[in-house]
């Protein structure tokens, strides 16, 4: 199993980078939802939930995914969560302020921890296989 | 979508390569197609076989929107 | 398990030396609790602060919010692998100070949320209005990590409660209440006609600033497991979640669960409350998948036939929610969910992240993202620089004349999910 | 303080001109109370008064709705109304119509605040819900006193401008806009309560009605696939090269309709794929993977559909029931129905 991280938050490059393949999205959240839907059309499936955390979608500007590779076929599920977290974040709407580089910061560092817990268990799955 | 074409009392088959979607979103008639970027072709068949199975499909398709359903149906 | 508890109500709370707890006024020596906190070297400083139903105050962020007990009888002390040492709680006696808390406040993170108001149209949201409240408002030491700070303050707080609780050993409660669970043969005996209810309490548990802890084990670590009613009694599960004011379930929620009080109030009448089953809400889908599994499973094995679940926030958990329904309802045992709904400011949008026909019973602590206007008070405890970044807020929350406008997800407590409150949404 | 005004408007029957015989009276305005809008006015007490009533024919107002809507609108300004009553229509299908057509026009054309009375069956709740509010009744006419009561007091809060509670603190039927409020219990005993109706089998009632999974029923199958008019669509995005109508890469807010008219394939290079979610390397190569016209037009040659449609509509869709996809669904929809299609073949990738 190949594990694939899809994200937007430069710390998240930082830490996994070397570790476990980073693809680094420079945009919104929801272009992260965007681009894990099609690795999920594409035979990838996810390993952690694409509304992660109880930090609303329209206040948080990071999104952080964990997927693995399949290897047999898409994985349906994954791509219905993925969709049904896409029409969640539009119902929400955007990010309506301007936060400081310290709030950013904060961000990263929450969106970071949610995607580190996932990744751990991910790492420690792999080594039983 | 396919629901709200079939609201106007017009028969729609869905051609679809993920068929629990398909059920999720409200399809009746419903016809599982190849893979996500080619749903009605295989690039590895030569094109004439490729043509056929594409045939098939929509005869499949065809054959489904002639048969009365009362409930969401996949015809495989 | 047996569980005596004592209340004893306070009635007046008021700085002072010596501390003591007398005749329901409780005094505290301010500079006592200061030096006990300021033990631990990642707190640089902490103000105390009181304050009281009605008056003009605003406390904001609020982290946690914790009712001072005291175990009196029975193995253990409170808040067990956190404060005490990891006895199984539960059974004996235990005092409660009724009427007031410990509130923590500190902004852990630059995005911190949490109003307490203690008047005006705010207060009718949250139940922390109608209590004394000791606020904490904590400063870091320098350069101090975000998860040591939220450490730091969650102890701070659990310490003061404890602290305070100490001074009411020797006071002589104003009515008791006992509470027991028997053993599953006992219990199965005992009332054979009624139907059989367990409560299925889902803990916030993703990851940074979004934890619980259960016997000091992070929730995010635990498979799904069985707990005696009473143990919530005695603190066996504590709040470490800083985010999603409204609906996150405080440490006072969990000493105070009104599922549970509500089931022993009817229990042996017209049911037979069986137990808690406490499950997470992890970002990992597997353990979703294996936690809500195992839910199913042990609702299955203690022979339920009914179940109330609850939850904590909102996004994934709704998928947990969800899930947990599903199967319990699959297994042939009937389900009411408590959630609470993002609706949007106008109430049109779709209120949960997730949902199933199975779940067919749910009751709404209301919807969220209702606006609400909160006129400004004579006194701040805490700060008002982070209100524009409050969850809910925006850039023109905090009015010219100091009101502000924000979403009620913004009050502690408002939309509980637990079902500790009356607000509802149609 | 100056009374409310306050406009009504019923039907033929209310106004005691007569039955179905009578249906086709046209409109027409009277001075003060007429029918039940005198309980409504013993309800109002000194608060407000029906300054005007407006009566129509079921039959009347159904068949010549745009004119007499127009004409009503025009009374009910003149009028200078706080607030418009209509009805209640009970279960009477035409007339709920109307209460439901009059009070949605005048809030929206007029900005005065309207709400009627139905029963949840009628067919006028279903159209108005959202629109306008619409007091649950009793079936017959037999719930008049019980729905005036409602009425009556909403009438006034709307009149006012007043914060107007939730659904069951009203009494109309939920307009698909969630309101707090508070209940008499809190949550936890709610949910208690709630476990052991359900328990027992008895009815409750649920705080939060999940979602309904709209369902359309099947239409009927074709009869005679040799004479069918057979129509594409696609959710695969294929579009004329260049992609003309910019149809967005992913969740598209838009479609296209594009001729097919004696091609007998879709040639690479001639189009394309919009969707920008997949590989699009096959689909470009071969845009009859996506949209089968090729296929199509053979099975047309050999006899055994009657004919491909000329046009096929093309947008890029992402599965699920987006507000903004139904929308143009519905377009799509008209237009296939207008052009005497008679079956739809849709794809998605």
């Amino acid at each position: 199993m190949k594990i694939l991280i899809i994200s937007n938050n430069p710390l998240i490059l930082r830490t996994w980078d070397g570790k476990i393949p980073v693809r680094y999205i420079d945009g919104s959240a929801p272009e992260v939802l965007l681009a894990v839907r099609d690795l999920c059309h594409l035979g990838y499936r996810l390993l952690t939930h694409p509304l992660s955390g109880s930090i609303k979608p329209n206040e948080t500007p990071y999104k952080s995914v964990l997927l693995a590779g399949t290897c047999c076929g898409t994985d349906t599920e994954s791509i219905l969560l993925t969709e049904n977290a896409i029409d969640v974040v539009q119902r929400f709407g955007p990010i309506r302020r301007n936060w400081q580089e310290r709030e950013l910061k904060d961000f990263q560092l929450v969106d970071a921890s949610l995607l580190a817990g996932a990744a751990e268990s991910a790492i420690a799955d792999l080594k039983e296989i | 979508m396919v629901k709200e074409i079939e609201r106007t009392g017009l028969p729609v088959v869905h051609i679809c390569t993920v068929t629990p979607i398909s059920l999720t979103v409200g399809a009746n008639r419903i016809v599982p197609a190849v893979a996500i970027p080619y749903p009605m072709g295989n690039p590895s068949l030569d094109a004439g076989k490729q043509f056929a199975l594409r045939e098939q499909i929509v005869r499949k398709a065809l054959n489904a929107l002639t048969t009365e359903v009362t409930e969401q149906t996949v015809f495989d | 398990m047996k569980l005596e508890l004592g209340y004893l109500r306070v009635t007046d709370l008021r700085f002072g030396s010596p501390s003591a707890f007398c005749n329901g006024v409780l005094t505290i020596d301010a500079e006592a609790v200061r030096a006990m906190i300021l033990e631990n070297d990642k707190v640089a400083d902490v103000q105390l602060d009181i304050a009281k139903p009605g008056e003009s105050i605003r406390i904001t962020p609020v982290k946690d919010v914790i009712q001072p007990r005291i175990k009196i009888e029975g193995p253990g002390g409170m808040f067990p692998g956190t404060i005490s040492k990891v006895d199984t709680v539960g059974s004996g006696k235990t005092y409660v100070l009724e009427g007031m808390s410990v509130v923590t406040a500190g902004k852990i993170v630059g995005f911190q949320e949490g109003i307490i108001d203690m008047s005006g149209p705010g207060a009718d949201y949250t139940p922390f209005s109608r209590l004394l409240n000791l606020v904490l408002v904590i400063t870091p030491a320098e350069g101090l990590p975000q998860h040591e700070y939220e450490q730091a303050v969650r102890s701070a707080g659990l310490k003061t409660a404890v602290w305070i609780g100490e001074l009411a050993r020797n006071a002589v409660p104003d009515r008791s209440m006992i509470y027991e669970t028997p053993g599953i043969r006992e219990g199965m005996a005992l009332y054979p006609d009624l139907p059989r209810v367990g409560y299925v309490m889902m803990l916030q548990s993703q990851g940074l600033l979004h934890d619980t802890y259960v016997y000091g084990v992070d929730a995010k670590r635990i498979l799904p497991t069985v707990l005696y009613p009473t143990e919530l009694m005695d603190g066996a599960i504590i709040s470490g979640n800083c985010v999603s004011a409204c609906d996150k379930n405080t440490t006072y929620h969990h000493l105070n669960n009104s599922v549970i009080e509500d089931l022993y109030a009817k229990h042996g009448k017209e049911l037979n409350f069986v137990g808690v089953i406490i499950t997470n809400e992890n970002v990992y889908l597997a353990d979703k998948q294996r936690s809500s599994d195992f839910t199913a499973k042990l609702c299955e094995y203690l022979g339920l036939d009914g179940a109330i679940i609850s939850q904590e926030g909102f996004g994934n958990p709704d998928t947990d929610l969800i899930m947990n329904c599903r199967k319990i309802e699959a297994k042939g045992i009937k389900t009411v969910i408590i959630t609470d709904e993002y609706a949007g400011q106008d109430g049109r949008s779709q209120s949960l992240a997730d949902s199933d026909p199975a779940a067919d019973a749910c009751v709404t602590g209301g919807n969220a993202n209702m606006v609400i206007t909160l006129p400004p008070m004579d006194r701040v405890i805490g700060t008002l620089d982070y209100v524009t970044r409050i969850a809910g807020g925006n850039q023109n929350s905090l009015q010219p004349d100091g009101s502000i406008v924000a979403e009620l997800q913004v009050i502690t407590g408002a939309t509980n999910e637990t079902g500790f409150n009356r607000l509802s949404a149609r | 303080m100056e009374k409310l005004r306050v406009v009504h408007y019923i039907n033929q029957f209310y106004a005691g001109i007569g039955g179905e015989e009578k249906a086709d009276t046209p409109a027409e305005l009277r001075t003060g109370a007429v029918g039940p809008g005198l309980a409504l006015t013993a309800q109002f007490g000194e608060r407000a008064e029906i300054v005007a009533t407006i009566v129509c024919g079921d039959s009347r107002f159904n068949e010549n709705m745009e004119e007499t809507t127009a004409q009503i609108l025009a009374w009910v300004a003149a009028q200078r109304a706080d607030v418009l009553i209509a009805g209640p229509a009970f279960n009477a299908g035409r007339y709920g119509v109307a209460c439901g057509t009059v009070c949605s026009e005048v809030t929206e054309k007029l900005g005065i605040p309207a709400v009627t009375g139905m029963y949840v069956e009628n067919p006028g709740v279903d159209m108005y819900r959202d629109k306008t509010y619409i007091i649950s009744t009793k079936n017959s006419a037999a719930g008049m006193r019980d729905a005036v009561k409602k009425m009556a007091p909403l009438a006034l809060k709307l009149a006012l401008h007043e914060r107007i509670g939730a659904s069951v603190e009203e009494g109309y039927l939920p307009r698909g806009e969630r309101v707090n409020f508070f209940e008499k219990e809190r949550g936890s005993l709610r949910a208690v309560e709630m476990l052991l109706r359900k328990l027992h089998g008895e009815t409750f009632e649920t705080e939060y009605p999940m979602p309904s999974f709209d369902r359309v029923a099947p239409s009927p199958a074709l009869k005679d696939l040799s004479h069918a008019k057979i129509a594409l669509v696609t959710s695969g995005g294929i579009v004329p090269h260049g992609n003309p109508d910019r149809i967005e890469a992913s969740s598209a807010s838009r479609f296209g309709e594009y001729c097919i008219a004696g091609l007998d394939t879709l040639q690479s290079g001639d189009w394309e794929t919009a969707h920008g979610g997949y590989d699009p390397v096959y689909a470009n190569a071969d845009p009859n993977c996506v949209l089968p016209a090729d296929a199509l037009r053979r099975l047309e040659k050999e006899g055994v559909i009657g004919k491909l449609h000329d046009l096929f509509y093309s947008t890029v869709g992402n599965g699920t029931a987006v507000a903004s996809a139904k929308k143009f669904a519905q377009e799509i929809g008209r237009r296939l129905l207008d052009s005497g299609v008679d079956a739809v073949l849709l794809t998605s990738t």
